[in-house]
């Protein structure tokens, strides 16, 4: 059953949520748009296409604490942090990221799960929107992705003055119930015209034959890495905005009086330090480990899942990467030429 | 121990060996009295002193850094102290750029025969960061009580 | 003489600019004055005095006006002591006291002499005479 | 995990009235690390240290913590204890509850938090603790003595007869120095040649000395034990082995032009000339400047003349590079330019002259041949006037002359005042002095001698001016003491002038990296108790490039300074500081920052072959010379990566002793 | 002026002294310049137009090792470059620096924040830039979307070419410590919440490191586990502070304020005004200087005079209340 609520009233709508859960919006900060909590205060930017950050952090925070340990006397407390509790709502997810907590799922919720993940994910409700303005740098639809229909517990969509909501599952009920009833025909004519956009994108048609397990050798041994990767700096930002990377490490931080902190962050294959082991590392070049982000997106992640990729179009890492190196480089330089 | 009494600053003095260790020793030997809640880590020279010392401090809940050294041209190691005065001063004018209040740092030169204003420096410092109270602009909280 | 204000040694430092602890008392600056023995003061005795705060004594020297200004002294010390300064700042100081008139152009035959230069006595009078 | 051992001295109540040390000791033993904690009297009596061994032996410890007194006091003490039971001396770590604790603060629950607060802080350190071995550097056992007077002779001496080669550089062509040119010495009045000659040859007939004269140091690198210099042999266009020195070339050269400079220019010589009678080596040289020869390419007349056929105008700079040891500077002083003083007429007059211009009149082998006469017409004076302090003491900012005494200007006036006065008793002589400072063995009675016995006018009091007044010299100065001015037509004036360093001093202590005040003398390590070693290890000094000295204390100084070289150059190798720097080659960057900030040019760089998990091949590595690196640490936060870390005070140990104090 | 670059590099490649070209090459959006080594074969993929504002000299650490290489360089890369080879990570015997013209380079990023969404072409006509997107054709001024460095531009000097090809312009604007002087002008509270809020937004991908050529260690301390330093990602907002002011500070008096942190940050933290105040400390307590200017200067921090201020100086100087 479609409802819709008027922009005038989201506000309201935000405050009761917030009055019994924590709402995860796209919040403008210091020029920047990244999902935050929502508070009365925030500045919501419901119109950007892109947060800077996806909205993995929802459920794979980039710092988590996960156990501590405190020296008393000559012996040790261990207490593991705890798992979250209590409900909370991400809204304005598009299509891109909602896809993306899929992926994720097949990580994190595989044996053995993840148990501060797989609470998250119960805990949390995913209000997605649909995406009015895709962008150049958008190619979800290669993925199969429809922007113009994304999934989630409650599907959204913005028309003018109004936003018109869907929900999918039970919890996406219970978040919007109480809301007025609305029309299904703006937003059909809505999903119409972002249809029509989304056709024209200019990085729609990409060939992604071949990317699979069974030319997992012929990708690896392809000679054209080492000029892919030659301008790559070795940061992190390609793969801290991505909403499908999900490697982490795990530090301990040793807070004195305060005892031992272990807890797990974000960790980049890019960085030279990635799964760095005592007797050192085992890609220790820049083209190894640029190689390793892409095979393992675009060629094990399928082999391993039904041939899905790892990657979902959202093209983060194409308005990020500060020397313009991305997957669709990749993808072109090592994929099948149109005319082979 | 610590029974409770009100808010004292904590304080990292650090100290050349040459001049303003043996300076505090003086102060000691001449009983001067100074706050308690200032602790000296002993340094061979104050060109020793790497910012991220300072800055470790604070994290840890360090409430004031004050560098101690010989006297410009008395360097034990003829050069020392003027690299960290020029240290210091970049780096510090960087922390106040940052918000940092001025007090919390500090660089004073103090002799091996100065052990009276050893104990009137930490006594001044002390005072001044009193004043500043509780560092919480450099702190990490996994690090406060 | 009586003087309204007792000038002290600081008064002559801070008129002079010359520290006359400095002076080490080598007598050069007298050795060097071309006008020594028409003085009761000679210009080491200026250096030692203003040390000692003797001011009034100098105030009523006759040496402050039997010196040319000529400045052989402070050109010779070693110490950058500069006697004729101190002179001068004395002088001053008498000039500053109220209601004195020093030289008046009556008293002014009597003191010329081929030996001083007529510049001296010019100066000498815008200074002393009211 | 280290083993520590924590032991809390009480320094008997010193640190007991105001630290509980047996709750220091308590807490101590929770400390993550710490199997042994106890406390005691005195840590650092033999008791104490007893105590130490024994639990480091029945603990196994690997690592001890003395909470007591200031670790300048005692550190050693304990360190040694260590050894002696078997630890590595820098796994000690000394808490400093005395001077930082217990005696700055009154209450003792403050003073015992304190205490444990710095115990813990010196625990963390410890655990950052490695084993520390002060590496070790050879020496080569020979000595540079840079100057030939008779500092550089004596030191040479002393040197040489422990058994050591030494070589003397001197810039001039014979050694003997300043003191060569004096007539007699104070307080004695004996002959200055009559005891310097036989050292001079003393040093020459040495075995083990080796001079190398009409030379100068070029360039200097290495470090104590280990120089490496290279002198500059000048051409003397003599063959030095040829030469007899029979003087035949200097009689029969053509060229009358050049000015005597051993006469103090004086009188004129020739272009080929020995500076004087006794002179050593004894061999001739050619001042290529006044040679007819090196001017037209003719004259040639000392080659034709001399037997020997020691004549080469073809000679060439000649560079010596030979390894030292050690390094005495002994480049002693010169009068400073009298010109610049003109009240008192010196460039108006040639009978206006300076001491040492004197002391070469009154010398028997001097221009005179001993005779007391006036430069401008040779005449016999009658009144001379020695006026002192020329140049000397004047205030720091004058614009000509010295801030400092001179000293020898007093006792040197003095005998020439008394030779003149036993020699010529019809020769008036007035001294104008500010001070006569005459401290020293017999000096104030050889002034008084002057005085009393010789009849000298004393006037307390400056010459402000001398002026030429026909062949009179009209000096006009004061009479302190009578209140009057002097004047007195003199025959001569003696200007007492200021001594300062050679003008060589300064270039040179650049070269050794040797530190100098502002009046170009070197700097002693230490003004009392390293008076004759520079704050440059393996560089001493000895005579006046030190500080204005008379002969008795240069000798002693250069005596002393020999000392020094002796002890350095007995050693076969030298134990070089254990806490020194030391890249990590796995990150060190090449960047060449900290060889910027290094104040002893320890750290050199090298290609080095790395081989780490990220990287093979060769990479530009920053290496640390131990025997050079003195510990300062200024290179350890100009090095970005960390690569460049402190041993005994690295960025992990003192971090952890900051974590230690703030948690 | 790409053809006559490139028709310079064919012939300069031919001699086959040089290994290749680090350059750039057109990406799949309008604004992708991609740095990469391009051979005589693969010469022409390279580009170089108002897109290409990044700052390739630090490529040659690694690209000019044990091979002779061409490299392009605006004016303002130069003075990263003369850095580098003072820190002997460049041999400058390997490299043949092209000196490229320069009038400013465009920033994507700031045609986007204006609101020009689904971009799809550009084109320069004058100082006009047409844009097309999905969404139908826009234009802007080229004045107003130039990349934040250019507006500091250090002129128009190439302070390391072997040869200049192509003219270049000056295209500062105002004062450039403006931004800073505005922050010294705040009380402390003030200065504090501005970097709060702005280091809040990191998210410690290291991208102003990586990007710095200043910032080219080995190893750098907050990646080396032996450090004590070590740290992955700020988990208390101390490490934001922490990383970000040790990073300042271990490029000062060698930064050459060429941009590329502020460039690479995907927050958009303007982080090149930490390294900017400390130039503006620099150049005020000890002399002008200008890091890059030439091959082996001495920096300001590895320097010191017997006069100078003592840190003291931070609390006399300066605005700020």
């Amino acid at each position: 059953m479609m409802k819709k609520i008027s922009f005038q009233d989201l506000p309201r709508l935000f405050r009761e949520i917030s009055e019994t859960q924590t709402l995860i919006a796209p919040i403008e900060k210091c020029g920047q748009v990244n999902f935050g909590v929502w508070t009365p205060d925030s500045t919501l930017r419901l119109d950007a296409l892109k947060t800077v950050k996806s909205a993995k952090g929802a459920f794979f925070p980039q710092v988590e604490d996960i156990v501590h340990f405190r020296m008393k006397d000559k012996t040790i407390d261990i207490h593991p942090a705890e798992v979250l509790t209590e409900d909370f709502v991400i809204f304005g997810v598009r299509a891109c990221d909602a896809r993306s907590f899929e992926l994720l799922d097949r990580v994190f919720l595989a044996d053995p799960v993840d148990p501060f993940y797989a609470a998250r994910r119960k805990h949390g409700t995913v209000v997605t929107l649909a995406c009015n303005q895709p962008e150049e740098t958008c190619f979800c639809t290669n993925f199969g992705i429809d922007a113009a229909d994304p999934c989630g517990d409650v599907t959204a969509w913005m028309d003018r003055d109004t936003l018109y909501l869907r929900a999918n599952t039970e919890k996406g009920e219970a978040l919007i119930s109480r809301l007025e009833n609305g029309e299904e025909a703006p937003v059909e004519d809505l999903k119409k015209s972002i249809g029509e956009i989304l056709k024209k994108l200019p990085l729609n048609d990409l060939n992604l034959t071949g990317f699979d397990g069974d030319h997992l050798m012929e990708k690896f041994n392809d000679p054209k890495w080492e000029e892919l990767a030659r301008g790559c700096l070795g940061c992190g930002t390609c793969t801290f905005v991505c909403p499908t990377c999900q490697c982490y490490d795990v530090r301990d931080f040793d807070a004195g009086e305060n005892g031992i902190q272990r807890y797990r962050c974000w960790d980049s294959c890019m960085f030279s330090d990635f799964t760095l082991m005592a007797h050192g590392t085992n890609r220790p070049t820049q083209t190894e480990r640029f190689r390793q982000r892409f095979m393992h997106k675009l060629v094990y992640f399928p082999a391993k899942n039904e041939g899905l990729y790892s990657c979902v179009g959202c093209g983060r890492c194409l308005e990020k990467c500060p020397q313009s190196i991305h997957i669709v480089n990749v993808i072109k330089s090592l994929g099948v030429k149109e005319d082979d | 121990m610590s029974v409770n009494k009100e808010w004292t600053p904590n304080i990292v003095a650090f100290c050349c060996n040459w001049c303003s260790y043996a300076g505090a020793d003086l102060a000691g030997s001449g009983r001067m009295n100074y706050p308690a809640n200032v602790k000296i880590i002993r340094i061979p020279c104050s060109c020793r002193l790497n910012p991220m010392f300072v800055l470790r401090a604070f994290q840890r809940g360090a409430d004031g850094v004050i560098l101690c050294g010989c006297h410009p041209g008395d360097c034990h190691y003829s050069t020392g102290n003027y690299y960290a005065r020029r240290r210091m001063t970049v780096l510090f004018s960087l922390l106040d750029f940052m918000g940092i209040e001025r007090g919390r740092t500090r660089v004073e030169w103090v002799s091996a025969a100065e052990g009276a204003k050893f104990a009137a420096t930490m006594n001044d410092f002390v005072k001044t960061v009193t004043e500043l109270g509780e560092n919480k602009k450099l702190g990490d909280l996994r690090c406060k009580k | 003489m009586s003087l309204t204000n007792k000038v002290t040694a600081e008064d002559i430092l801070r008129i002079s600019g010359v520290d006359a602890s400095r002076c080490m008392q080598c007598g050069k600056c007298s050795g060097a004055c071309p006008n020594y023995d028409e003085m009761d003061y000679h210009p080491h005795q200026f250096a030692a005095m203003v040390r000692k705060g003797k001011i009034t004594e100098l105030m009523e020297s006759k040496a402050l006006y039997q010196c040319l200004s000529c400045f052989a002294c402070s050109q010779r010390c070693p110490r950058g002591v500069e006697p004729a300064k101190l002179i001068e700042a004395v002088r001053l100081s008498v000039i500053r006291q109220k209601g004195k008139n020093y030289m008046t152009a009556d008293a002014l035959p009597e003191k010329l002499d081929e030996k001083i230069p007529q510049q001296a006595l010019v100066s000498a009078m815008r200074k002393y005479s009211k | 995990m280290q083993k520590i051992g924590v032991f809390v001295c009480w320094c008997g109540s010193n640190i007991a009235a105001t630290v509980d040390v047996k709750a220091v000791a308590e807490a101590l033993k929770d400390e993550a690390g710490v199997v042994f904690s106890t406390d005691y009297q005195y840590m650092c009596s033999e008791n104490g240290q007893a105590m130490i061994r024994q639990a480091i032996k029945d603990y196994g410890l690997t690592g001890i913590v003395v909470c007591s007194c200031s670790p300048r006091m005692h550190e050693a003490t304990f360190r040694k204890t260590a050894v002696s039971a078997g630890l590595n001396p820098y796994m000690v770590e000394i808490a400093n509850i005395r001077e930082q604790c217990s005696w700055i603060h009154k209450d003792m629950a403050e003073g015992t938090e304190k205490a444990i607060v710095l115990a813990r802080a010196a625990v963390a350190k410890l655990h950052r603790n490695a084993p520390l071995t002060a590496g070790t550097s050879p020496v080569t056992k020979r000595a540079l003595v840079i100057g030939g007077g008779i500092a550089g002779i004596q030191t040479a001496l002393d040197v040489a007869d422990a058994g050591f080669e030494v070589d003397i550089v001197e810039k001039s062509p014979t050694i003997g120095g300043r003191m060569a040119q004096l007539d007699k010495t104070f307080p004695t009045l004996d002959c200055s040649a009559c005891i310097l000659t036989p050292k001079m040859v003393e040093a020459a007939q040495h075995e083990k000395i080796n001079i190398i004269s009409y030379a100068e140091l070029e360039s200097l690198s290495g470090f104590v034990g280990n120089f490496t210099a290279t002198i500059r042999k000048k051409a003397r266009y003599i063959d030095e082995d040829k030469c007899s020195g029979c003087g035949v070339c200097t009689e029969k050269c053509p060229s009358r032009k050049g000015l005597d400079d051993f006469n103090m220019r004086l009188n004129k010589r020739g272009a080929v000339y020995i500076p004087f009678a006794q002179a050593i080596p004894n061999v001739a040289v050619i001042d290529a400047d006044q040679c007819i020869h090196f001017r037209t390419g003719k004259c040639g007349l000392c080659q034709k003349n001399c037997s020997a056929g020691a004549i080469d105008f073809e000679q060439k700079d000649q560079l010596i590079e030979r390894q030292y040891g050690a390094i005495v500077v002994a480049t002693g002083f010169k009068p400073i330019d009298a010109s610049q003083f003109n009240e008192y007429a010196y460039n108006d007059s040639p009978d206006v002259v300076t001491s040492l211009e004197f002391e070469r009149i009154m010398n028997a082998a001097g221009p005179t041949k001993g005779q007391l006469v006036r430069p401008s017409d040779l005449e016999h004076p009658h009144e001379i006037v020695f006026i002192q302090c020329v140049g000397s003491r004047c205030s720091e900012d004058a614009e000509k002359g010295k801030p400092y005494c001179s000293k020898i200007c007093c006792m040197y006036t003095a005998k020439h005042a008394m030779l003149v006065r036993e020699k010529y008793p019809d020769v008036n002589v007035h001294v104008f002095y500010i001070d006569a400072r005459t401290p020293g063995k017999n000096f104030d009675e050889f002034y008084r001698r002057a005085v009393e016995q010789y009849g000298v006018d004393y006037i307390k009091g400056m010459v402000g001016k001398v002026s030429v007044e026909g062949k009179k010299l009209h000096v006009q100065g004061s009479d302190l003491l009578n209140g009057e001015q002097v004047h007195i037509n003199a025959d001569m004036v003696v200007l007492a002038t200021a001594i300062e360093p050679d003008p060589t001093a300064r270039s040179l202590g650049t070269m050794l990296t040797a530190s100098m005040d502002t009046n170009d003398f070197f700097t002693e390590a230490h003004p009392k108790l390293r008076p004759v070693e520079s704050p440059t290890a393996g560089v001493f000094l000895s005579g006046v490039a030190q500080g204005p000295k008379d002969i008795p204390e240069t000798v002693a100084q250069a005596g002393a300074a020999a000392a020094k070289v002796i002890g350095l150059l007995a050693k076969n190798e030298l134990t070089c500081n254990a806490c020194v720097a030391h890249a990590n080659e796995a990150v060190c960057n090449g960047c060449s920052q900290c060889e910027r900030v290094c104040p002893y040019g320890a750290i050199t760089y090298e290609d080095r072959e790395i081989r780490t998990p990220e990287f093979r091949g060769v990479r530009r590595i920053a290496t640390v010379n131990e025997a050079v690196c003195q510990g300062c640490g200024a290179c350890t936060v100009t090095c970005p990566s960390g690569a460049m870390d402190l041993k005994g005070f690295t960025n992990r140990q003192i971090m952890s002793e900051v974590d230690a104090i703030c948690r | 002026m790409q053809e006559m670059i490139v028709n310079r590099l064919r012939e300069l490649l031919a001699s086959g002294d040089y290994a290749g070209v680090i350059g750039w090459s057109k990406g799949e959006t309008p604004f992708d310049r991609t740095p990469g080594l391009f051979t005589e074969k693969d010469l022409d993929r390279l580009c170089y137009d108002s897109f290409c504002g990044s700052n390739l000299s630090k490529y040659l650490i690694a690209n000019a090792k044990d091979k002779k290489v061409i490299a392009l360089l605006k004016p303002c890369d130069c003075y990263s470059f003369n850095q580098m080879c003072t820190e002997h990570r460049i041999q400058r015997e390997n490299v043949y620096v092209i000196g490229v013209g320069c009038k400013g380079k465009i920033d994507g990023e700031k045609i986007r924040n204006g609101g020009i969404k689904g971009i799809t072409g550009v084109s320069e006509e004058g100082d006009l830039l047409k844009i097309e997107t999905l969404y139908g054709e826009k234009e802007i001024s080229r004045k107003d979307v130039l990349l934040d460095k250019c507006l500091s531009c250090k002129g128009k000097e190439h302070k390391c070419a072997d040869e200049v090809i192509g003219e270049s312009e000056d295209t500062s604007v105002g004062n450039k410590y403006e931004l800073v002087e505005k922050l010294d002008a705040m009380t402390p509270e003030e200065r504090f919440e501005f970097w709060r809020g702005e280091l809040s937004k990191c998210i410690r991908c290291n991208a102003c490191r990586n990007a710095c050529p200043a910032c080219s260690c080995i190893k750098c301390v907050f990646d080396n586990p032996k450090s004590g330093v070590e740290n992955k990602a700020a988990a208390d907002d101390f490490e934001e502070n922490l990383f970000h002011i040790i990073r300042a500070y271990h490029v000062a008096g060698r930064c050459t304020d060429c941009g590329e942190c502020s460039r690479a940050c995907p927050q958009g933290i303007p982080l090149h005004l930490l390294n900017r105040k400390i130039i503006k400390d620099i150049n005020e307590l000890y002399g002008d200087y200008q890091a890059g200017e030439e091959i082996g200067q001495r920096h300001p921090l590895t320097d010191f005079t017997f006069e100078d201020d003592e840190p003291s100086v931070v609390e006399r100087r300066g605005g700020g209340k």
